[in-house]
């Protein structure tokens, strides 16, 4: 059964609601003064542990690579693009992706769309560069695993869904 | 040698000097506002779910923030536009900081005549005038500026400070009527016993300073006249480096002296306490409770920003003068009736 | 001000070369660089403090979706759709995709219908948590900028477990959706809405409730049944100006007519009316996440045609991972000739989009009008008349996203 | 008045302010203490110049918190001095990037956000946006699209690191100008 | 009665040769340019009230723009479900159309931006500027066919 449409009114003004709002408001202000619903993540401090599943800086596996074009084909940023290389037990040089971050929109597509899984997603996304050129991989450098900075600072944590406050910060062990 | 020390000694603790420039003057009044603005800025946190300044010392909660904020601002380029007229755009804020923090010298601090600033027997309405004196001059820096943005702001900051310095004299007044008499020193003194502050003797009054502090030196969000989303800092659009860190903190300022101004009128001044001869006894002490006392104000008023939202010019204007007039007005009769049924004799 | 010599070569924004404006009048810029606008200006003239003319000036975010979409295979015009609200990705893109499957004549599986409601929604509370948030600090109050911003976290982090990305979820595909809900999904959305609903309370007494609020929002920015139809603007706007138009019943899609919802209207039209209805339609996605939950049934992610025959890694994948991977068809997608039009209910209002393909990997035309783009000349009628101060409170009460606007 | 270089009732402002800095910053070694304050009061102006102002206002959420870092997005350009170039610069944005650069007193430094501000993302081959390297100077890059917030404040770390063991807060103001960060300045358009 | 006889009776109606046919997600409406006005007027006044878009497409190969405004209804639910595409055909080298601001209002912005974007002149439009772009690059129209963006190849 589709949805149906009801009718509703805004609450009119009076002098009553004009004190009860006021009263009301601060009293709200006042219970998130006594006790705060603090979840924020301190962040150098801690990090939050992302999941396996998000969709962060992109790995790639050049064993399981057949070099069959179908990530560049589909990026839509035209972020991956193929280079000749010359790989063991191959005869002529094989395409084999390489990454341009600056332009790379995170959207998966070539980790989906590989037939053998020679991609693969990082749970990394909090790395920031000075040079544009350092964005720029190219084999060698697609094959190296990307490591949030924040390791070196602080502590992983996690988030967990919770009724009362939302979200609630939990303490998390990498790995 | 000795005696070059001893005057400058003598000079520094010369009331009138020392009110102004050390305590509660200029120098206490920075405190305060630094204070006050990481308070400000932790409070609304807190209420927020965050956690506000916090790294630039993190034992300390962040206070060192406003600290590089100011070094920051006082390092900055100083950008005077083309189009401004100069002296005018330099002069009037510097103008208004100075005339933001005169008021004290006529504010008593204690009621030893020796450290009276400038001893005098109508210290409250002195003191009052003296506090209507810096809004001019903002009014003039918007002018200065030749922005339509700051053309506005001045516009409002006239129209407000009209409306509201009128409940603040209003009520200030009543403090004065209640206790007969326009000496400031007088009125603390009649408020000696907790139960006797004007605050609860006449909360009609009280309620109707705090609010027109409230509009009058406009805290967020209550800064109508600088209101950031319509009109973009209003009378200040064009000021950068240290002269905006000058106005930021004449404004400040001037909520400081309203506060003490409300905190010896209605809160009892240095009231639990009696002051004693000596300097330190007699003067400081006094001196230090009153500036707790605006303080804790300043603490109630920073923590509205979090609760409120700001309101339309033609409201905070409509507010003025059909509520809040007549409740300064009804608290005015009421400090008759008190003064006539000899509350405070 | 005169024109010195010197300022002759400074730089020239649109709308500041001079107009003859009437003697009493003079023209403020709202905008961009201004915080009582986005990403786009609106030129007022002003007499005295009440504004009698406004000129919205759009396209600071314009960044050619449409002709970029005729270069691009179809399913690359979805990541680049989605651009345009990524705050509001699934539902912005999902009549594009829809009119694909048109185009393609094939129907996505039941359980990726609900998945896109699912997400569709959680969307769509991130969204009006959004632009309530836009709305408190337009209206001064920090506090209603931070809870929607700090409660649109839990959902962002919701739709973060369920697609892998914070906001740019590129969730819908032709023919399903990439990725199945992970483990314990269902409890993390009841607890989710458990909170929300407990929230909502609180912002009604903060804000909604709040006199000085009030005072701000009653009778601002009317915009009367009439003329809201005429004006022809979308979403919960219309809504709050008593037209029961929403597409989620007009025209059910995906899995929107097996769910029991409803739609709040307002009749006031007033920026109050507005702020009320998100609240309103924030519970109402509450309750129609957890239906969806509920009634999901079981089946594959993505249609036979491209599941059926997917190698057996892409099965073991999705069954570990829930990750739908796409067969290398989908880089080169060839869609039959002909044009198809789909629209839905994104959290601003409709979005409709008209796809023409001519059998070929790349669309011929892909036009797409967005509901901010026809809320927009919401300013140019109904701002004058007000006061300045009252601009930033229509802004916020209209919750216009500019990059959405301008695609 | 006389417009001449501040020849007015004050003085020429000009002269002795720049006087004034060359006593505190070379003579006094005050340079330490401004890039330690302008570490800490990188005020970011309101400018959102595309959708990743969505992840900009998420830094600044409660979950992130940005102020945290003593970054406070503030109103108007000229009490700023940080810019977060925010996703895409359409040609027409691009002229109010640069004057709202231009009204910011220096010192002042630009993070580069997401993927479209770096080399123009999924919209590399759009006929109306400027890369923002091209229009002004920009110290750090964020890839990403968008970026998560945490990367924005690790942006915001690595630019405090940098101004601190750089000192480029006081160079800019000894100087005047900036000269690594004229690196990616190639004029361009605006 | 199916809605799409009731189209066809409004039209004929109304003395309009128009050509009704069902498409997917909407019922196209082709109209010659001569009674363009005439066809949108029985529309609007059968309850279609306001423009959901204004899409024009460039057949270069034909040498024509198809100009086509979809309407719909807001205050009548019943035809609310229905989106009719009212369309016609206007030579590429003289692309000039009436204006329908007159008749539905909410076409102004759209027929502004498909002003800038093919260079189409709306006859009667009350304020017809460019709205998105920059004058220089209105110049090139840009959503003509003619105007071509690069695409990349996908080797580095």
């Amino acid at each position: 059964m589709p949805g149906k449409v009801v009718e509703k009114k805004t609450p009119k003004q009076t002098l009553l609601t004009a004190i009860t709002g006021n009263v009301g408001a601060i009293l709200v202000g006042l219970k998130y003064f006594v006790n705060p619903n603090r979840f924020t993540l301190k962040y150098p401090y801690e990090f939050i542990e992302l999941d396996e599943t998000y969709r962060g800086f992109i790995i790639l596996e050049l064993k399981k690579c057949i070099g069959c074009m179908s990530c560049a084909r589909i990026c839509p940023a035209a972020a991956m693009k193929m280079v000749k290389i010359q790989v063991e037990g191959k005869k002529r040089p094989m395409p084999v992706p390489v990454i341009n971050y600056n332009r790379c929109i995170f959207c998966g597509y070539c980790v989906d769309v590989c037939p053998t899984e020679a991609l693969a997603h990082l749970p990394v996304h909090d790395v920031v560069y000075t040079n544009m050129e350092d964005m720029v991989l190219d084999v060698d450098g697609f094959q190296k695993l990307v490591d949030t900075p924040a390791k070196d600072e602080g502590v992983p944590v996690k988030y967990v869904f919770d009724p009362e406050r939302g979200l609630v910060k939990v303490p998390a062990t990498r790995g | 040698m000795t005696g070059i020390i001893d005057f400058i000694i003598k000079l520094i603790i010369w009331p009138p000097l020392f009110q102004l420039v050390l305590l509660p003057g200029l120098v206490t009044a920075l405190v305060v506002v630094i204070f006050i603005i990481w308070f400000e800025r932790k409070t609304a946190a807190r209420v927020q779910m965050r956690i506000g300044p916090y790294h630039i010392s993190p034992r300390l909660g962040g206070f060192l923030q406003l600290i590089a904020d100011l070094t920051r601002y006082a390092f900055q380029e100083i950008i005077v536009p083309r189009t401004v007229d100069r002296a005018v755009f330099i002069g009037a804020p510097l103008t208004a900081l100075v005339l933001s923090v005169v008021p004290v010298v006529a504010m008593p601090m204690t009621d030893i005549p020796r450290y009276f600033p400038i001893p005098m027997d109508y210290s409250l309405i002195i003191s009052m005038g003296l506090t209507t004196l810096s809004p001019i001059f903002i009014v003039a820096a918007a002018w200065a500026s030749n922005n339509k943005f700051a053309l506005i702001g001045g516009m409002r900051e006239a129209f407000v400070i009209t409306a509201y310095e009128l409940i603040f004299i209003i009520s200030g007044l009543s403090a004065g009527l209640a206790v007969l008499s326009y000496n400031i020193v007088d009125i603390v003194e009649a408020q000696a016993p907790f139960y006797k502050w004007i605050l609860f003797t006449n909360p009609i009054a009280a309620l109707a300073m705090y609010a027109s502090i409230l509009m009058s030196t406009s805290g967020f969000p209550f800064e109508i006249p600088e209101a950031e989303n319509e009109i973009v800092a209003g009378a200040f659009t064009e000021y950068s480096g240290l002269m905006y860190g000058v106005n930021m903190g004449s404004a400040y300022i001037k909520r400081f002296v309203y506060t003490l101004l409300f905190s010896l009128l209605f809160l009892g001044g240095w009231a639990p306490y009696t002051p004693q001869p000596g300097f330190i006894a007699g003067y400081l002490i006094p001196a230090v409770i009153v500036v707790v006392k605006a303080t804790i104000v300043m603490a109630t008023i920073s923590f509205l920003r979090a609760v409120y939202g700001r309101l339309r010019i033609d409201q905070a204007l409509d507010g003025a003068w059909r509520i809040f007039i007549p409740i300064a007005l009804a608290g005015l009769l009421l400090a008759l009736l008190e003064a006539y049924m000899g509350v405070y004799a | 001000m005169s024109a010195s010599p010197a300022l002759k070569d400074e730089i020239k924004l649109p709308g500041m070369d001079l107009k003859k404006i009437g003697k009493d009048l003079y023209e403020v810029f709202i905008g961009p660089q201004h915080p009582g606008s986005g990403h786009m200006r609106i030129i007022i003239r002003v007499d005295g403090d009440v504004i009698v003319e406004a000129d919205p000036d759009l396209g600071y975010v314009h960044r050619t979706m449409e002709k970029l979409a005729e270069g691009r295979e179809f399913i690359k015009v979805i990541p680049l759709m989605e651009r345009m609200a990524i705050l509001d990705a699934c539902n912005i893109t999902l009549p594009y995709v829809e009119a694909v499957e048109k185009l393609m004549d094939i129907e996505p599986p039941p359980r990726a219908k609900y998945l896109r409601v699912l997400l569709c929604e959680i969307n769509r509370i991130a969204s009006h948590l959004y632009g309530m948030g836009i709305f408190g600090v337009f209206l001064g109050h920090s506090t209603m900028y931070m809870w929607p911003f700090g409660d649109r976290e839990v959902f962002v982090e919701l739709a973060e477990k369920l697609t892998g990305a914070r906001l740019t979820h590129t969730y819908a595909v032709p023919g399903g959706v990439r990725r199945d809900i992970p483990q314990g999904f269902r409890e993390m959305a009841e607890k989710a809405a458990r909170y929300m609903e407990k929230k909502l309370e609180d912002y009604k007494r903060i804000f909604l409730d709040n006199p000085a609020i009030q005072k701000r929002l009653v009778d601002v920015g009317v915009i009367s049944k009439n003329l809201a139809a005429k004006l022809g603007i979308v979403g919960p706007n219309l809504r709050a100006s008593g037209i029961r138009y929403d597409v989620r019943i007009i025209e059910p899609y995906e899995a929107y007519d097996e769910i029991d919802f409803e739609v709040p209207i307002y009749e006031e039209g007033d920026a109050y009316a507005r702020a009320w209805i998100r609240v309103m339609e924030i519970k109402q996605s509450l309750n129609i996440i957890r239906q969806v939950l509920e009634k999901m049934p079981q089946g594959d992610p993505l249609h036979e045609k491209f599941w059926a025959k997917a190698p057996k890694l892409y099965k073991t994948v999705y069954e570990t991972t829930g990750r739908a991977k796409l067969i290398p068809l989908y880089a080169n997608l060839k869609v039959p000739a002909g044009r198809a039009i789909a629209r839905a209910e994104a959290g601003r209002g409709e979005v409709i989009y008209v796809v023409e393909s001519e059998n070929k990997t790349k669309p011929y035309r892909v036009r797409v009008v967005s509901p901010s783009f026809r809320n927009a000349i919401v300013f140019k009628y109904i701002v004058p008349g007000h006061r300045i101060a009252d601009l930033p409170a229509i802004y916020g009460s209209i919750d216009y996203f500019p990059p959405e606007a301008d695609r | 008045m006389s417009q001449k270089e501040g020849k007015a009732y004050v003085g020429n402002l000009d002269v002795s302010a720049r006087k004034a800095q060359d006593l505190l910053l070379n003579k006094a070694k005050l340079g330490k203490l401004v890039d330690w304050a302008t570490a800490f009061s990188l005020w970011p102006v309101h400018l959102t110049t595309s959708c990743c102002g969505c992840e900009f206002a998420a830094t600044w959420s409660p979950r992130f918190d940005a102020e945290r870092y003593g970054a406070l997005p503030w109103i108007a350009s000229r009490q700023t001095n940080f810019m977060i170039i925010e996703g895409t610069v359409t040609k027409k944005m691009a002229k109010a990037v640069k004057v709202t650069w231009e009204q910011m007193p220096y010192p002042k430094f630009a993070i580069a956000m997401g993927a479209c501000a770096l080399d123009g993302g999924i919209f590399y081959n759009s006929y109306n946006i400027v890369r923002p390297w091209q229009i002004i100077p920009i110290d750090v890059f964020i890839p990403g699209c968008p970026p998560r917030p945490e990367a924005v404040a690790r942006a915001i770390i690595e630019l405090q690191k940098m101004i601190r063991t750089k000192g480029l807060a006081s160079q800019w103001i000894i100087k005047g100008y900036r000269e690594e960060a004229l690196k990616y300045y190639t004029g361009g358009e605006g | 009665m199916a809605f799409i006889d009731r189209i066809k009776e409004i039209m004929s109606s109304s003395g309009i040769e128009a050509e009704v046919s069902e498409g997917k997600g909407f019922i196209k409406v082709k109209v010659p340019l001569e009674q363009w006005e005439e066809a949108a007027k029985a529309l609007a006044s059968n309850g279609f009230d306001h423009v959901k878009t204004v899409t024009i497409v460039d057949y270069k190969a034909r040498g024509v723009f198809e100009v086509a405004y979809h309407v719909s209804s807001f205050l009548d639910t019943g035809l609310a479900k229905y989106i009719i595409e009212l369309s016609t055909e206007i030579p590429r080298d003289n692309p000039v159309v009436k204006s329908l601001v007159g008749i539905w209002p909410s076409a102004e912005f759209l027929e502004r931006e498909s002003f800038e974007f093919f260079g189409v002149v709306f006859e009667g439009h009350p304020d017809l500027r460019p709205i998105l772009l920059l004058d220089e690059v209105v110049a090139k129209h840009p959503l003509r066919k003619d105007f071509v963006v690069k695409e990349e190849g996908i080797f580095r």
